[in-house]
């Protein structure tokens, strides 16, 4: 495995831009819903935004993804268009599903993303089969399993790392851990002090990653994505990171340290990278602030195309259960 | 209700069921709870069901779990098999699917296998039901899967004294029962129970006596089939309403006895229609009372499709009061 | 069958099985399969039925799995949402319970929730059946559970034709087909189906006509009932027996136009009666056939309890020919 | 932990007395499935023997066991009495179960002997459960999960080994690794050199050792035990082995090596340790030969019993599913 060189200029560029596109978007769903617009039970992955915005720059388009309920930040990173998410969010059928899947359930196969579930552990079974697919066609895809630290404690985790190092399978394991399952914390819950340490149990690299630090995350993913390219089997990588809202946005997060939450906000990685980028003399404040204005308007926009969008019409309820038999 | 003629206060659904747990808890210390996030530190369960337990009873009798559906009814089941009797929670019932093996393989089966030697005196209380947005994975109604399988009881409240007074004889019960909890009525304010109030399991609940249509049904329908009772009231269809409140075993007997006496009956549940529970009770019903029926047995379910998430689409999907009104009229009037 | 006047030998189901999976995965290079020594360094299976089908097609399109249910499944439904058609075995019935999350969360529901952009044509096998004493967990029969799940199809074949005819349907499928092979009559020989011969699912067959009862059935029930036929035969009461070979759509139309003749019908499975596919059919039949049925839908399932070892209580477990011509006979007789 | 001194004399003859009674327990087993009188699919663990022979004279009749369809040895030794058994598998009233359990179900409370799954893993997640009981009672019980080296695979085993390490239960997973998961080899189905080495996923010691040697064995499991009755909670242990038979008795076993599986044969651990006892010094040929006399004639009188006694009756079949309600 080649050590990668880190991001260049431009990638780091590219990188912010995402971190910009998924933070105003958390901030724009969380305003959206707070104000009664949207009714949705919203997982925010405020605090997240780096491990997708800096691994998925090593991806393709035709590289897969299957991500979870908490994972808009995954899915836009990997190329959802902001008016398909948010006429889908909306329940219109302009929306990526037609409004039929929600914000669990987006899809896009245009851009990979070929799974959003619910089921805490099942993006990792079906990622397997999308690298499985990959390695048959030889055409050099990845694919990307997102999931939360909690995630690693159920069966189909397991199953899905053994098989996937079995069979050399080009499937990235993305562990985000955010020390929390729903309301447990991660010692709770969790056997072993690094997830990543887990991959010693299905000889598969692991590697434990600073998720909030561009940087760091861009290179980790990198040398999984050439790992998996070149034929060498999975990876499992496990970003630390913290999620600055409860576990559905809204709840009581009681269960959650006021202190240790205050100083994880206070460390928020998005201003950060930022200040860094102009200090290194990658981009100027203008560029960024350019970069930021057009993403909110490019949000807006979207939500507003979504509220005006009309809803399926009812004969849709009964359509896509099953295809028609040639 | 109370004897006492002082007006009682109405509580929630998840109140009644937190008092149920709380109580049986007191009365027996074998009594244990284990699930996601279901201790105090972690609130006391997502919906709160679990609230306060662990603070009263301790950590070792309420003990929140990774997340890990099997080991949870496998240390269900392991401890019942040495004299406990632990409630596990697993959070909704799409998520039964990942811990069918210990279900169904497993708890049903043991009292059988053995002989007799073993029993497994679990409750395995889940939530589900449409209406939340919340879309295809989280909103399932799957009591005619376990109801399907010999050595499980199914058990699905419909208001706070079922649901206290059933929560209480589940927990009394030798066997596995699944307790099947309707979040779209969670918060509902209803009559409470008496403190210690059992609900036999088997035993349905008359919820309103008619006689041109027995509209049998359970949990979150029965408030839709009370509603559409009143419309029909109005159309001058005198509806009679029956909550199961347990679907397996269920209450054969006051079933038939209703529908001997209207003729005519509608099933109705938040499940999809086909291979649901109304086919086993219409099934039943055309057997026992062939020749005195006045129509065929109509159900009224879900769409046979996954729960959709929007919103037109999703009220599209569900069975409610007015549908099942229609049906009952179509019924009646021919 | 062959259009050619030579006598054609008779296959076993294993065989014709077999030979479809052949076919296919000549037919079409996206055919794959995978699932627990399936290979033929493993065996071929452990009933032989992808045997050779590795040495043929290589190590990459026949896959031995590890023992991971969830994971097989998963790949499967993987590899069909970019462009493969993967059939995936499950050993057992029983073992399907630890994969249910990926076979009813995720493979019946990815082509709704995603509003049909992508979709899962995915064959998964298994086998069951009560019979050889292998006891509670290796041979229930629980068809009604995935037939229960909008998404889902369901096929039971009872003979070698159909079996193959059955699997290139399957194969041909664009939705997720669960494929349960009886294994009481893997090793029976039965004609054989022409190469390529296809058995549109959805689509019932007559096996024998007749005038007096009409006894619906499928999988390994068809020949107990086309036994019990041949005694109600010699008892006077002509039979028509009915082989559903799909219970995921299953063929209302062919059904309702037998009972609407004959005005009478038993529905017979080897799965347990109650919430049982009879409960569907009776269901259906007594509201579309309503006012003109000679007598109730009568059902004939295995006895609700867990699948016991000894060879007495299995037998008596089991419905079989005897208990099918009783039911028939008393029907019939009144 | 303390390490433990071995096995003293006496001990190694009733290790030697339980192999015996598994071996010649299998053999005869063997003899009447193939002489066609008894009719059950078994599983040889025909060389397997010393692993629950040496391994449990560590546990007292008040521990638990959790066994598999595999698990007959375990069962004798954990003191399931053999007319129990054989009228169990023979299908007879008198048997453990009433015959409604069969070979794959034999449960046995008096001795602990709680569940026999013949489901791959399930075994696991009940112990736990078992172990949690031992644990409220605080009565110094421990649980015992034994299941195969394919077994490790499948979900149960991670949320189990999971679970018990977060909870310190004291229970014990013993892995039978003998090297085949029905038809499929270790490396083809196993993604990590060791078994035990799993248990650094779970922060759990993990024993690797000879499943052939009754003094290693039982030097393993009484660390274990120890462990657990400490309350330090669970070991995962991976007792090396091998099956001579196929995965169902009377298979085709073409998918074993000839060479390996003859090897194999040749070091049958059983006249290896007898012949080590009296080499020893620690038991005479005669009371070796007299424990092995004793044994066959109980076997046969078990065996012999069962046939004459009575099938259940019919009536029999709807009883036990459910219990009286109080
Ligand atoms: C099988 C299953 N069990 C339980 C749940 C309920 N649930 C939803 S999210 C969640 C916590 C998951 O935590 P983690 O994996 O760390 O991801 P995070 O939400 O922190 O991103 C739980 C328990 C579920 N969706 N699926
Ligand atoms: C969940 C499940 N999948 C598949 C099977 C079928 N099966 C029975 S035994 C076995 C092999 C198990 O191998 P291992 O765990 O190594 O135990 P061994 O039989 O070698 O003792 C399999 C696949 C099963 N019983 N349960
Ligand atoms: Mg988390
Ligand atoms: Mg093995």
């Amino acid at each position: 495995m080649t050590i990668p060189n880190g991001p260049d200029g431009p990638t780091q560029v590219e990188i912010f831009r995402r971190m910009a596109l998924l933070k105003a978007n958390d901030d724009y769903t969380r305003k959206m819903v707070t104000g009664g617009k949207l009714f949705i039970p919203y997982y925010s992955y405020r605090g997240q935004e780096v491990i997708p915005a800096a691994a998925f720059v090593n991806l393709t388009d035709q590289d897969y993804l299957c991500t979870i309920y908490r994972g808009i930040h995954d899915l836009l990173s990997k190329g959802l268009p902001l008016k398909d998410l948010w006429a889908e969010i909306a329940g219109r059928k302009t929306g990526s599903c037609g409004g039929k899947g929600g914000p669990m359930h987006l899809t896009y196969p245009e851009k990979g993303v070929m799974v959003t579930t619910g089921i805490v552990g099942s993006s990792m079974p079906i990622a397997n089969g999308l690298a499985w697919g990959a390695q048959l066609s030889g055409d050099g895809r990845v694919a990307v399993a997102t999931f939360g630290d909690a995630a690693s404690n159920i069966g189909a985790f397991h199953e899905s790392l053994n098989m996937a190092s079995v069979w050399k399978l080009p499937v990235i394991f993305l562990c985000q851990n955010n020390t929390f399952g729903e309301h447990t914390p991660y010692a709770k819950a969790t056997s072993v002090e690094k997830i990543a340490d887990r991959a010693i149990a299905y000889g598969m690299p692991g590697i434990h990653v600073d998720g909030n630090d561009p940087i760091a995350m861009y290179n980790a993913m990198a040398e999984a994505v050439a790992r998996a390219r070149a034929g060498e089997g999975p990876t499992l990588i496990e970003a630390m990171t913290y999620r600055f809202h409860g576990h559905v946005f809204g709840d009581k997060d009681e269960y959650m340290d006021k202190d240790v939450k205050k100083q994880a906000i206070a460390d928020d990685p998005y201003p950060r990278f930022r200040a860094k980028l102009i200090a290194d003399g990658t981009a100027t404040e203008d560029a960024l602030a350019k970069i930021e204005a057009d993403i909110q308007a490019e949000i807006e926009e979207a939500a507003n195309a979504a509220w005006e969008a009309e809803f399926p019409d009812v004969a849709e309820l009964t359509t896509d259960v099953y295809g028609e038999v040639a | 209700m109370s004897d006492t003629d002082t007006a009682v206060k109405p509580v929630m659904v998840v109140a009644a069921i937190n008092q149920a747990l709380a109580d049986a808890m007191a009365d027996d210390e074998k009594v244990l709870i284990l699930g996601e996030d279901v201790a105090d530190p972690e609130g006391g369960g997502v919906s709160g069901v679990t609230k306060g337990l662990s603070s009263r009873f301790g950590d070792n009798r309420v003990k929140s779990t990774p997340i890990s559906e099997q080991a949870i009814i496998g240390a269900a089941i392991g401890a019942s098999l040495v004299g406990y009797k632990p409630v596990a929670e697993i959070m909704m019932m799409n998520f039964t699917t990942v811990a069918m093996d210990m279900i169904v393989n497993h708890a049903a089966k043991l009292r059988y296998m053995s002989g007799g030697h073993t029993n497994v005196p679990i409750v395995i209380r889940c939530m589900t039901g449409a209406g939340f947005g919340t879309g295809g994975q989280h909103s399932d109604f799957w009591e005619a899967w376990f109801s399907h399988v010999a050595g499980m009881k199914v058990v699905l409240p419909s208001c706070s004294e079922d649901a206290y007074g059933l929560m209480r004889s589940a927990i009394d019960d030798p066997d596995p029962v699944l307790f099947i909890e309707a979040m779209p009525n969670y918060w509902t304010p209803f009559p409470p129970a008496e403190t210690g109030h059992r609900v036999p399991l088997g035993k349905a609940r008359v919820r309103q006596e008619g006689t041109d249509v027995t509209i049998v049904t359970y949990s979150r329908m029965v408030n839709e089939a009370l509603t559409a009772a009143k419309t029909l009231a109005e159309a001058g269809i005198s509806a009679e309403v029956v909550d199961l409140r347990t679907v397996q075993p269920w209450d054969e007997e006051t079933v038939l006895a209703s529908v001997a006496k209207t003729g005519r009956l509608i099933v109705t549940h938040e499940a999809v229609t086909p291979f649901g529970v109304g086919a086993e009770i219409a099934a039943v019903v055309q057997e026992k009372l062939f020749g005195k029926l006045k129509g065929p047995v109509v159900r009224v379910g879900a769409a046979f499709t996954p729960v959709p998430f929007s919103k037109p689409l999703e009220s599209a999907y569900l069975p409610d009061a007015a549908k099942i009104a229609d049906a009952a009229t179509k019924l009646v009037k021919g």
